[in-house]
């Protein structure tokens, strides 16, 4: 270890994102403490300060590449995946108001919590270090416990934010031990560092494979990746809608790129061989199973999650041979799911009146119509989620199985094309009851709010554009990431 | 002396730990817990760590038990009522799984570092402001995010477990919610499949 | 002869006027318009004709535009030669007078307009047929008949037998048309072609070309040959595929008489004639069609010894005399059995018309045991019908007689057996029209008073057309003969289309004596089956010879009266079977082993989903572990 | 003689997978989330040894910010125990089963 | 943006094929409750469409010449990038192939829209806006010369009619409209990894990322990657044409679909399937598609025998149409394997036919079922008494169905069967022979739907009153039937458009197809087409009896084969002198 760095202006700097957001959460907090009657106001705000800050680090050169003495980086691969996390964040935000009105939930410390969790994420994202990655990884799993179980009058919240709890403690657990077992083989946690001492040699082979393997385990269960998947259909089914928005997309997001990052470490320290397999294999399961467990669910919401487990197999194909031109499917893939997901969840948020029970899809029978505009956009998500031009899903999947090809993975390609049929199944379910049963049962007492609206007009509109004109974005990520 | 002293806590730390993991009163675990603690913040001297050591003893004796028995004692839960575990796979594959795993890991750890010898300590190593200065420069990063990290555990613990407000809707009455009278499995349900 | 085109196209224009204008229009424009349509195209014709007569045998070609271009260039193209120039003739001219008769005929009838667009548009396609210059227009033409016989045998739709036997019609022709098209396919693929005429100029430059080794075994030429018999098994209603024709009965009369006797069920002889070229290169084709056609006649003739439904006796007797034309055919005398064609042509719808006449003067009663003694009440009908019955026994003077001896003649020279089963037929036939006559005309009325009652002799619109036909059936015969005082007149007309193929010719003349013995023969036998049927039926003027017979030969007579259970044979060895093939397909195939495997893997999938869900029990100390055995199991594959 | 450093590290090891055991089998959340806590410490063991053998104190300060999380994570735990002992009187895991299938 | 603009506003393919789906966007803002103002709208969106297609269309065509390749560029003359990093092209064209299958769609939706008017009493606007966006997407993939572009728009086409069946269909609707997807995507999925292969592929050769369909017909692939991707491509379209035994979700589709469904999906939609093996699969793997011509053969005779046979034991007349579809699919598909120009002619033009004989035969069930709402014979009878007219439309679709000459079901059978006897690149005589007995059957099942529908006495009471059609349904069968007599008394007129392109096309793959088989001895100096006559085989081999013919059809040797699949590279040779265009 050097002895580092002064603590610098510019490394100060290029933490701004987090700063904002982080200071704007403690803002909200106290206002919601001092000024209760504006309670109203805050999600639409930490909205905007969302997107006001994604705006904001659009701007070149307010960020050196690394700071913090390799802590962190901020390249265009984390800006990518920062906008990821911001735009779920901020979908979360809008779609959530009319559902904590209706459940009577406070909404200061929500926003908080998010905004917070949104700090994590960024964190995680930019982190090339384990242990501010653990750290990042505890922040935004606080954060999401707790909103897990926001709606603390549910049994169903409450159960899905302690499993959740229970779990992502276990598993953290794990994670650190990873982190003991790679920082005692190398004598570093900077990513780099220990790739260049395992280049050189140093450490057992086997317990550095260990240790990668607990790393990469840890984020797989965040991303929900089959075997690591259980805790997801719960906490989804149990945490409020509106958050699961968040959930399902922004962990996720940030997970898959520390994959990346870890894949991208051990492939150039040369340890252990069969990494890829290993990929490959968690993609399988996770393209057969979850697609197979979403097919057999009546609830929408869990429904949701296995497709979501699903879906992280098919983010995980290109992983399997890592490398510069990796990047751009999972990304692409990541914002698909983004929107997709996000929307699918907040259209499930506002028209399920009845947050503690199940969120049967049969309930939607016949609403298309009574909700036109709500059903159109739930019928893009659900488009897009089964991979159907022009979706940006099906850019997503596109480029994912053409990665997969070029790479000579069609094996891969092929078993992802035949859980894409089943996943066919199950998402024109949604859309058939939707259009095609008789109403059997008006909603309950709904509240569909313009911020709502906007959250899901927002989502399925970006999914469609993005699906009809994904040049601008696939050359701009060529560009940046420089892939062949 | 160093291997008598090892040894002794060491057994002590594991045989505590069984309690710890196996007794079937929550406040006898915790308590248990607190010699396994204390116990390792003696190794951690041997270590030359006895900052962390003293760490150890403060903020976890002194202050996460401490939570701990607060709540086991809040919400009054006593002995597991029935036996430990009711699915016997459950917990024979948990058991073999954590066998084959300490012993994996341990021999592991032993193949690999058993040759190693140690330097001996130094005084830079056991200098607190050394350690301090590593702190406050390198690890600068993680520590502000611990910072944050525990506002947000403030604020999640008190977003999780604060009474109602008034006017915010009162937590439904508590009712021994089974599991066997939730919700059916889906399958069950309503609905038909084509 | 610019406007040959127009013969077949104003037939196509009165249907399509009358179909334009509709039902509701008074009957007399309809009229007016239905009987126009074929009356000038008869003018048309005889004009045609005329001009013709200056120019022929060269044959005239009329291109109207082409139906397809290269690759595969078909015109629409009409061809005037010897043989369509007769097949015209025997047409226009007998079909425009069944129209004036139909229209006396139908005059009650419900659907008139119907009727009469379907008529000419019938009249459209058969002259499509016989003066198409390629294979392709005159397949149009064949096909276009064989629906508007389906319209016109089920013409009175509501009633549930004659839709049926109109679609046993049409679907037995398609068998027949589906061999003729492969014959088609044949002749596009080895000449490039379907024109008539480029066709048998490649056949004459280059016979042996023909010969090569092609399908089933067969020459090319035999291949082709036998397809175009096949196809017109189909259509003239030879064996195996003649039983749609007596079931066409259920028609018009009218109908009766210009489709299933002088027009239609002819086409297949035409085109036989009209590809002597190939048929000539395929000796063993042209024996099999001999034989066919014997066995046709006379399978035919003695199925109609045992009808008692007048029109079918004719149609019996029709499937019969195409036998005949075909062994003409088959024994080479190809204008002999154009000859028998035209003969035929007049006397059967003759006795179409006049069995008509009757069927109508006995308010539509069609079983001759409930006739008879008509001679008084018909009188012109019972003269036209002798005349027709005198022609198609081959009583000397009549028109039969000169093709059905000039038929005998070719028989004889092609094999004696042959020849014999003619002058059976011959025989046969004498009777069971001589049968027909007398149940009819002679002796007591049998019908119900009511009928009795409403027995007259039918309108002159009907009764002129029975006396043009009749002396068409007595001056039809001497045409081969008188013209130019040039024996077999009409072989000489049509042997520019004859194909002269180098192969020995096969009828030469005979010697006068067996010529003597041989008209002798047949005189013999048509007298012969006539004083039988005069026996059985003529003395005793009542049914007392029917009686007799069915009671002297029950078994034969059953057999006969169900047509040898032909029929039935069909039902049970064809349509059963391919319909339980059908019904397996649905059933089996699509239903159980396609269906269902589609099914089973759906459910398997589901079934997969709904086992493995299970994993997720809800327990979290159960993920816990998943999680903990995932990691360890993946980190012993990924270090052993 | 001094202790030799595999030792620490087996027994690290040995910890880790008695902690394992406990989150693994017992039915209150309390303990097992106890377990929980006696794994963390265990890799706290093994880091402070990894840092004793490389001679780096870094290690320390990791084990100084682990110390920070478990408590963090001990404060947002028992709250959320508490939470759902305000619904179901029980924090028996076995009978929070409400979300499965 | 300029490009854009002046796309919309000029006489553009893109226009014809967006302007549908341009018009769904004020149908959004109608009040649903105004159904008939919804309906007239729909139908004057697609008579627009007609019109602005039609004008499209005749301005550049010339009466009995080829219609002319038109590629739709840019403002600046260039191909239109769309996905410029993969090199995928909004590349949209129109040649001779694809103009009759527009055309077709072109006219057949106003009819459609017409004839759902009493038909379709609910959900009007979502019903509207989904025959647009089908519209679109079916326009779209017959103009799309970017195969990047035609997957999209080939999957386009299923959601619209996805909704179609499964909303306004019948009792199995959603079982229906799910087997339709299902099945539909099980075809496309793969097609979509082989699309990606190859894309990649022309990558690796090139260098130049590209899935332009002319750049990929000059990717000359080996055999092994050709039959694997072949198998893609074809099990897509066999999907969609459909084949045996793949085509079981058509009767059920057809049976619960609404009859505007129906007719949209067997007047253009199943000619996806067989426009993709005509444009995609054979020109881009033919020897692939050679080699596996025999099976696939096999199965399109299986489908003409078999579908004919299935069709005749129906007892509901829109299984049994849907079944005839299979058969007459089956005629298609045999014409497009023989690889021969006039089997090719006719297979392009029996495309057209079946969509308006099919899409009119579908329509009259429809108004039955409007009036009686069933199906089943049993049901019917004697009709041809109350109905004259709806008889009439019934024998006349029915007999151009049956392929009665005159009609134009005959000339496209014709020429199929024709071509296919004739061919020399596939040895289907039998086939044809074979084939040519499903013409029987075809009358056989016909005319059983004319016997128990409009013949016999009326056994039912209820049929005793039925209206016959109203003005609007004359108008909407009207077209069609005129354009089927059209057809078939004219058909030349019809293919001439088409032939210089099919016989450029066929060319280029028969050039490939007999590089494969190294074996243009035999045929040496015999093209494929006979323009002249006589040119009997006979004549090339002199007079030598019976041996003419016997060389021209040699099977195929193995060792010939083999060596042109062990080729490297398999670089076509050169085109036996005939077969250049």
């Amino acid at each position: 270890m050097s002895h580092a760095d002064p603590l610098l202006r510019a490394d100060l700097a290029s933490l701004l994102p987090e700063l904002l957001l982080g200071g704007f959460a403690i803002l909200v907090l106290l206002g919601d403490a001092l000024a209760p009657s504006l309670r109203r106001l805050w999600l639409p705000l930490s909205a905007a300060a969302t997107v006001a800050v994604a705006l904001l680090i659009a701007a070149p050169g307010w960020a050196s590449p690394s700071s913090f003495g390799g802590f962190i980086e901020w390249t265009p691969v984390t800006f990518f995946l920062a906008e990821i996390v911001l735009l779920s964040a901020a979908l979360c935000l809008l779609a959530s108001q009319a559902y904590l009105r209706r459940e009577g939930l406070g909404t200061g410390e929500y926003a908080a919590l998010l905004l917070w969790c949104t700090v994590g994420l960024l964190f995680l994202a930019r982190a090339t270090e384990l242990l501010t990655l653990f750290i990042a990884l505890e922040l935004l799993s606080f954060c999401l416990y707790a909103l897990a179980a926001y709606h603390r009058r549910l049994a169903m919240a409450t159960e899905a934010g302690v499993k959740y709890f229970l779990m992502g403690a276990f598993v953290s657990a794990f994670v650190l031990l990873g982190v003991a077992l790679l920082y005692g083989e190398t004598g570093t946690t900077r990513l780099r560092g220990i790739a260049e001492a395992l280049a050189g040699g140093s450490g057992s082979s086997v317990v550095v494979t260990l240790g990668f393997l607990l790393l990469i385990c840890g984020f797989g269960f965040k991303m929900a990746v089959v075997p690591f998947h259980a805790w997801s259909p719960d906490t989804y089914q149990g945490a409020p809608s509106p958050f699961v928005a968040f959930l399902s997309v922004a962990p996720k997001a940030a997970s898959a790129l520390v994959l990346v990052r870890l894949l991208g470490t051990v492939a150039s320290a040369q340890v252990g061989h069969n990494w890829s397999q290993l990929i490959a294999l968690l993609a399988v399961l996770s393209m057969v199973g979850g697609n197979l467990l979403a097919l057999v669910q009546k609830d929408l919401k869990r429904m949701l999650a296995y497709s979501g487990i699903a879906h992280m197999g098919y983010l995980l194909i290109p992983l399997v041979s890592v490398g510069h031109d990796a990047l751009p499917p999972v990304l692409v893939y990541l914002l698909a799911y983004a929107l997709m997901n996000a929307g699918a969840f907040a259209v499930v948020a506002l028209l399920f009146a009845r947050a503690g029970e199940q969120h049967l899809i049969a309930e939607l029978s016949g609403w298309g119509y009574r909700f036109p505009f709500l059903g159109l956009c739930l019928t893009v998500s659900m488009l897009s989620l089964a991979g159907i031009p022009p979706t940006l899903g099906f850019v997503g999947k596109y480029l994912v199985f053409f990665h997969a090809i070029q790479h000579g993975h069609v094996t891969l390609a092929l078993v992802g094309i035949a859980a894409s049929l089943v996943g066919a199944v199950y998402y024109l379910r949604v859309v058939y009851v939707l259009y095609m049963k008789p109403e059997v049962q008006a909603p309950g007492p709904l509240l569909i709010d313009f911020w709502g609206r906007l959250a899901v007009l927002a989502a399925a509109a970006g999914t469609l554009v993005l699906g009809v004109w994904p040049g601008g974005l696939l050359d701009w990520l060529a560009r940046a990431i420089g892939a062949p | 002396m160093e291997v008598a002293v090892f040894v002794t806590f060491a057994l002590l730390a594991v045989a505590f730990a069984i309690v710890v993991v196996a007794h079937p009163h929550p406040v006898k675990s915790t308590m248990s817990m607190v010699v396994v603690l204390f116990c390792l913040a003696v190794l951690f001297t041997m270590l030359g760590a006895p900052m962390i050591a003293a760490l150890q003893v403060l903020v976890y004796t002194g202050a996460i038990l401490v939570l701990f028995l607060f709540v086991i004692m809040l919400l009054n839960v006593g002995r597991e009522r029935a036996p430990v575990v009711d699915r016997p796979a459950q917990r024979w594959v948990a058991l073999v799984a954590a066998a084959f795993f300490a012993g994996f890991l341990g021999m592991l750890l032993w193949r690999t570092h058993g040759p190693d010898t140690l330097e001996p300590l130094t005084p830079d190593y056991l200098s607190i402001h050394r350690l301090s200065w590593e702190l406050f420069t390198t690890w600068i990063l993680p520590f502000e995010l611990v910072g944050l990290l525990l506002l947000v555990a403030v604020v999640a613990a008190y977003v999780l477990a604060r009474a109602p407000r008034p006017g915010e809707v009162p937590p439904a009455p508590p009712a021994e919610v089974d599991a066997a009278a939730g919700p059916k499995p889906a399958r069950a349900a309503a609905g038909s499949h084509p | 002869m610019n406007y040959l085109w127009l013969i077949p196209l104003l037939p196509f224009a009165g249907a399509a006027v009358n179909g334009a204008l509709g039902p509701r229009v008074p009957r007399w424009l309809t009229t007016l318009v239905a009987l126009a349509a074929p009356g000038a195209s008869l003018g048309v014709a005889l004009l045609a004709l005329w001009e013709y007569r200056a120019s022929a045998p060269a044959p005239f070609e009329q291109a109207l535009y082409a139906w397809t271009r290269a690759p595969l260039h078909i015109d629409v193209a009409f061809l005037l030669d010897p043989l369509s120039a007769v097949m015209t003739f025997v047409v226009t001219f007998v079909g425009f007078w069944i129209h004036v008769y139909s229209v006396g005929y139908m005059a009650h009838e419900k659907g008139y307009q119907r009727y009469f667009v379907y008529l000419n548009l019938f009249m459209g396609m058969m002259l499509l047929l016989v003066l198409g210059n390629n294979f392709l227009v005159t397949f149009v033409g064949w096909e276009g008949v064989g629906l508007c016989s389906y319209l016109l045998i089920g013409f009175y739709y509501q009633e549930l037998v004659p839709p049926q036997a109109g679609r046993k019609a049409f679907i037995v022709n398609r068998i027949g048309d589906f061999a003729f098209l492969v014959g088609l396919f044949a002749l596009a693929q080895h000449f490039g072609t379907l024109d008539y005429r480029k066709i048998f100029a490649a056949l004459a430059a280059d016979p042996q070309a023909a010969q090569v080794p092609y399908m089933l075994g067969l020459t090319f030429a035999a291949f082709v040959s036998v397809c175009l018999f096949a196809g017109a098994t189909g259509k003239s209603a030879q064996i195996p595929l003649y039983v749609w024709l007596p079931d066409a009965m259920a028609g018009p009369t009218p109908v009766s008489a210009l489709i299933h006797a002088a027009t239609m069920v002819t086409a297949g002889v035409y085109i036989v004639v009209r590809a002597n070229a190939l048929f000539q290169l395929a000796p063993g084709v042209l024996w099999a069609v001999a034989i066919i056609a014997a066995a046709t006649s006379i399978l035919a003739a003695t199925i109609g010894v045992a009808q008692y439904d007048i029109k079918r006796v004719l149609a019996y007797s029709t499937v019969s005399q195409l036998g005949y034309m075909f062994l003409a055919a088959g024994a080479g005398a190809y204008a002999v059995a154009i000859f028998h064609l035209g003969t035929h042509a007049f006397f059967k719808a003759l006795l179409f018309l006049g069995s008509g006449s009757v069927i109508h003067a006995v308010s539509g009663e069609q079983d001759m045991r409930r006739m008879g003694g008509l001679k008084k009440h018909l009188p012109v009908t019972y003269w036209t019908c002798l005349i027709g019955c005198l022609a198609i026994s081959g009583v000397p003077g009549f028109a039969g007689f000169f093709s059905k001896d000039a038929i005998l003649g070719a028989a004889w020279q092609a094999h004696i057996a042959l020849w014999a089963i003619g002058t059976v037929t011959a025989a046969i036939t004498a009777f069971y029209m001589f049968r027909l006559f007398f149940m009819t005309f002679h002796g007591t009325f049998r019908g119900s008073d009511e009928q009795r009652h409403h027995l007259h002799e039918s309108p002159p619109s009907m009764t002129v057309p029975l006396i043009v036909l009749a002396i068409g059936s007595v001056v039809a015969g001497w045409v081969g003969v008188i013209p130019f005082l040039d024996r077999d007149w009409l072989g000489h007309f049509l042997a520019p289309v004859i194909a002269d193929v180098g192969l020995p010719a096969h009828h030469a003349e005979h010697s006068l004596t067996t010529e003597a013995l041989l008209v002798g023969a047949s005189v013999l036998a048509g007298l012969l089956g006539i004083f039988l049927a005069w026996r059985l039926y003529g003395r005793q003027r009542n049914l007392a010879g029917e009686d007799a017979f069915v009671a002297r030969f029950p078994t034969l007579h059953r057999v006969l009266a169900n047509k040898y259970y032909v029929d039935e044979l069909y039902d049970a060895l064809v349509i059963r079977p391919i319909a339980w093939l059908a019904r397996m397909c649905w059933k089996v195939i699509d239903t159980i082993l396609i269906n269902g495997a589609v099914h089973v893997g759906a459910f398997v999938v589901e079934l997969t989903g709904d086992l493995v869900r299970f994993t997720t029990t809800g327990n979290v100390r159960n993920y816990l572990l998943y999680f903990f055995a995932a990691v360890l199991i993946l980190f012993c594959w990924m270090v052993f | 003689m001094s202790v030799p450093i595999s030792w620490y590290l087996v027994l690290a090891a040995l910890l880790f997978a008695i902690g394992t055991v406990g989150a693994l089998t017992r039915r209150n959340g309390i303990t097992i989330f106890l377990s929980i806590e006696l794994m963390l410490n265990s890799v706290n063991l093994l880091i402070v040894a990894y840092a004793r053998l490389l001679g780096d104190q870094g290690g320390q300060v990791i084990v100084f910010f682990v110390l920070a999380v478990a408590a963090a994570e001990a404060a947002i735990g028992l709250a959320l125990y508490i939470a759902v002992y305000r619904l179901r009187r029980t924090i028996d895991i076995n009978r929070l089963t409400l979300l499965r299938w | 943006m300029s490009t854009f603009l002046y796309l919309f506003t000029h006489d553009t393919l893109t226009l014809v094929v967006f302007f549908p789906a341009l018009a769904v966007v004020p149908l959004l803002f109608f009040p649903a409750r105004a159904q008939g103002a919804i309906k007239v709208y729909t139908l004057l969106a697609t008579l627009g469409e007609l019109a602005l297609g039609g004008w499209y269309l005749l301005s550049r065509a010339a009466p009995g010449a080829a219609f002319p390749f038109v590629r739709e560029l840019g403002l600046d003359g260039q191909p239109i990038s769309w996905i410029a990093r993969w090199g995928i092209r909004y590349e949209l064209a129109i040649d001779g192939i694809s103009m009759p299958l527009v055309a077709l769609t072109l006219v057949l939706m106003p009819l459609v829209i017409l004839g759902s008017w009493k038909g379709i009493d609910k959900h009007w606007r979502a019903y509207g806006a989904a025959m647009l966006l089908l519209t679109t997407g079916m326009l779209g993939v017959f103009l799309a010369f970017d195969l990047f572009l035609f997957y999209v728009f080939w999957e386009l086409v299923l959601v619209p009619m996805y909704l179609i069946i499964g909303i306004w269909g019948g009792d199995r609707r959603i079982y229906a409209a799910l087997k339709f997807f299902l099945y539909t995507m099980a075809g496309s999925l793969p097609m979509l990894v082989a699309l990606l292969w190859l894309g990649w592929r022309q990558h690796e050769t090139t260098g130049q990322w590209s899935f332009a369909y002319a750049d990929l017909l000059q990717l000359s692939l080996p055999l092994q990657p050709q039959l694997w991707l072949f198998a893609a491509f074809g099990l897509a379209f066999a999907i969609k044409v459909p084949m045996f035994p793949l085509h079981t979700w058509l009767p059920d589709a057809h049976v619960e679909a609404p009859t505007g469904g129906s007719v949209v999906l067997a007047g253009v939609l199943l000619k996806l399937g067989t426009y993709g093996f005509l444009r995609i699969g054979f020109p881009l793997f033919p020897q692939a598609a050679h080699r596996l011509g025999k099976p696939l053969v096999v199965l399109a005779l299986v489908g003409i025998l078999y579908g004919a046979l299935v069709a005749w034991v129906q007892t509901d007349m829109k299984k049994l149409v849907a079944y005839s579809s299979v058969a007459h699919l089956g005629f298609v598909m045999l014409g497009l394997l023989a690889f021969d120009l006039v089997a090719w002619q006719g297979a392009l033009l029996q495309m057209v036919n079946h969509g308006l004989s099919t899409g009119a035969l579908f329509l009259l069930v429809g108004m039955l079922y409007d009036r009686r709402h069933t199906k089943k014979f049993d049901e019917f009878g004697g009709l041809a008494k109350v109905m004259p007219v709806f008889a009439f439309f019934l024998v006349f679709s029915s007999l151009a169905s049956v392929g009665l000459p005159m009609l134009n079901g005959f000339v496209g059978e014709f020429l199929i069967l024709v071509g296919s006897f004739k061919s020399e690149a596939a040895d289907l005589r039998w086939a044809a022979v074979a084939a040519t007995f499903g013409v029987v059957l075809a009358a056989v099942y016909l005319l059983k739907m004319l016997y128990l529908t409009l013949w016999g006495p009326i056994t039912r009471k209820e049929n005793e009153g039925l209206r016959d059609l109203s003005v609007r349904e004359v108008l909407t069968l009207t077209p069609l039937c005129v354009l089927m007599l059209w057809i078939g008394v004219a058909p030349a007129l019809f293919l001439a458009p088409s032939t210089p392109h099919l016989q450029q096309l066929l060319a280029t793959v028969r050039a490939r197809i007999d590089g494969d088989q190294g074996e243009r001895v035999a045929r040496s100096g015999r093209g494929p087409l006979h323009q002249s006559a006589p040119m009997a085989p006979a004549v090339a081999s002199g007079s030598g009896a019976g041996a003419g013919i016997v060389p021209a059809r040699v099977p195929r040797s193995k060792t010939a084969a083999a060596a042109g699949a062990h080729g490297p590279g398999a670089v076509p040779a050169p085109a036996p002198p005939g077969a250049a265009p």
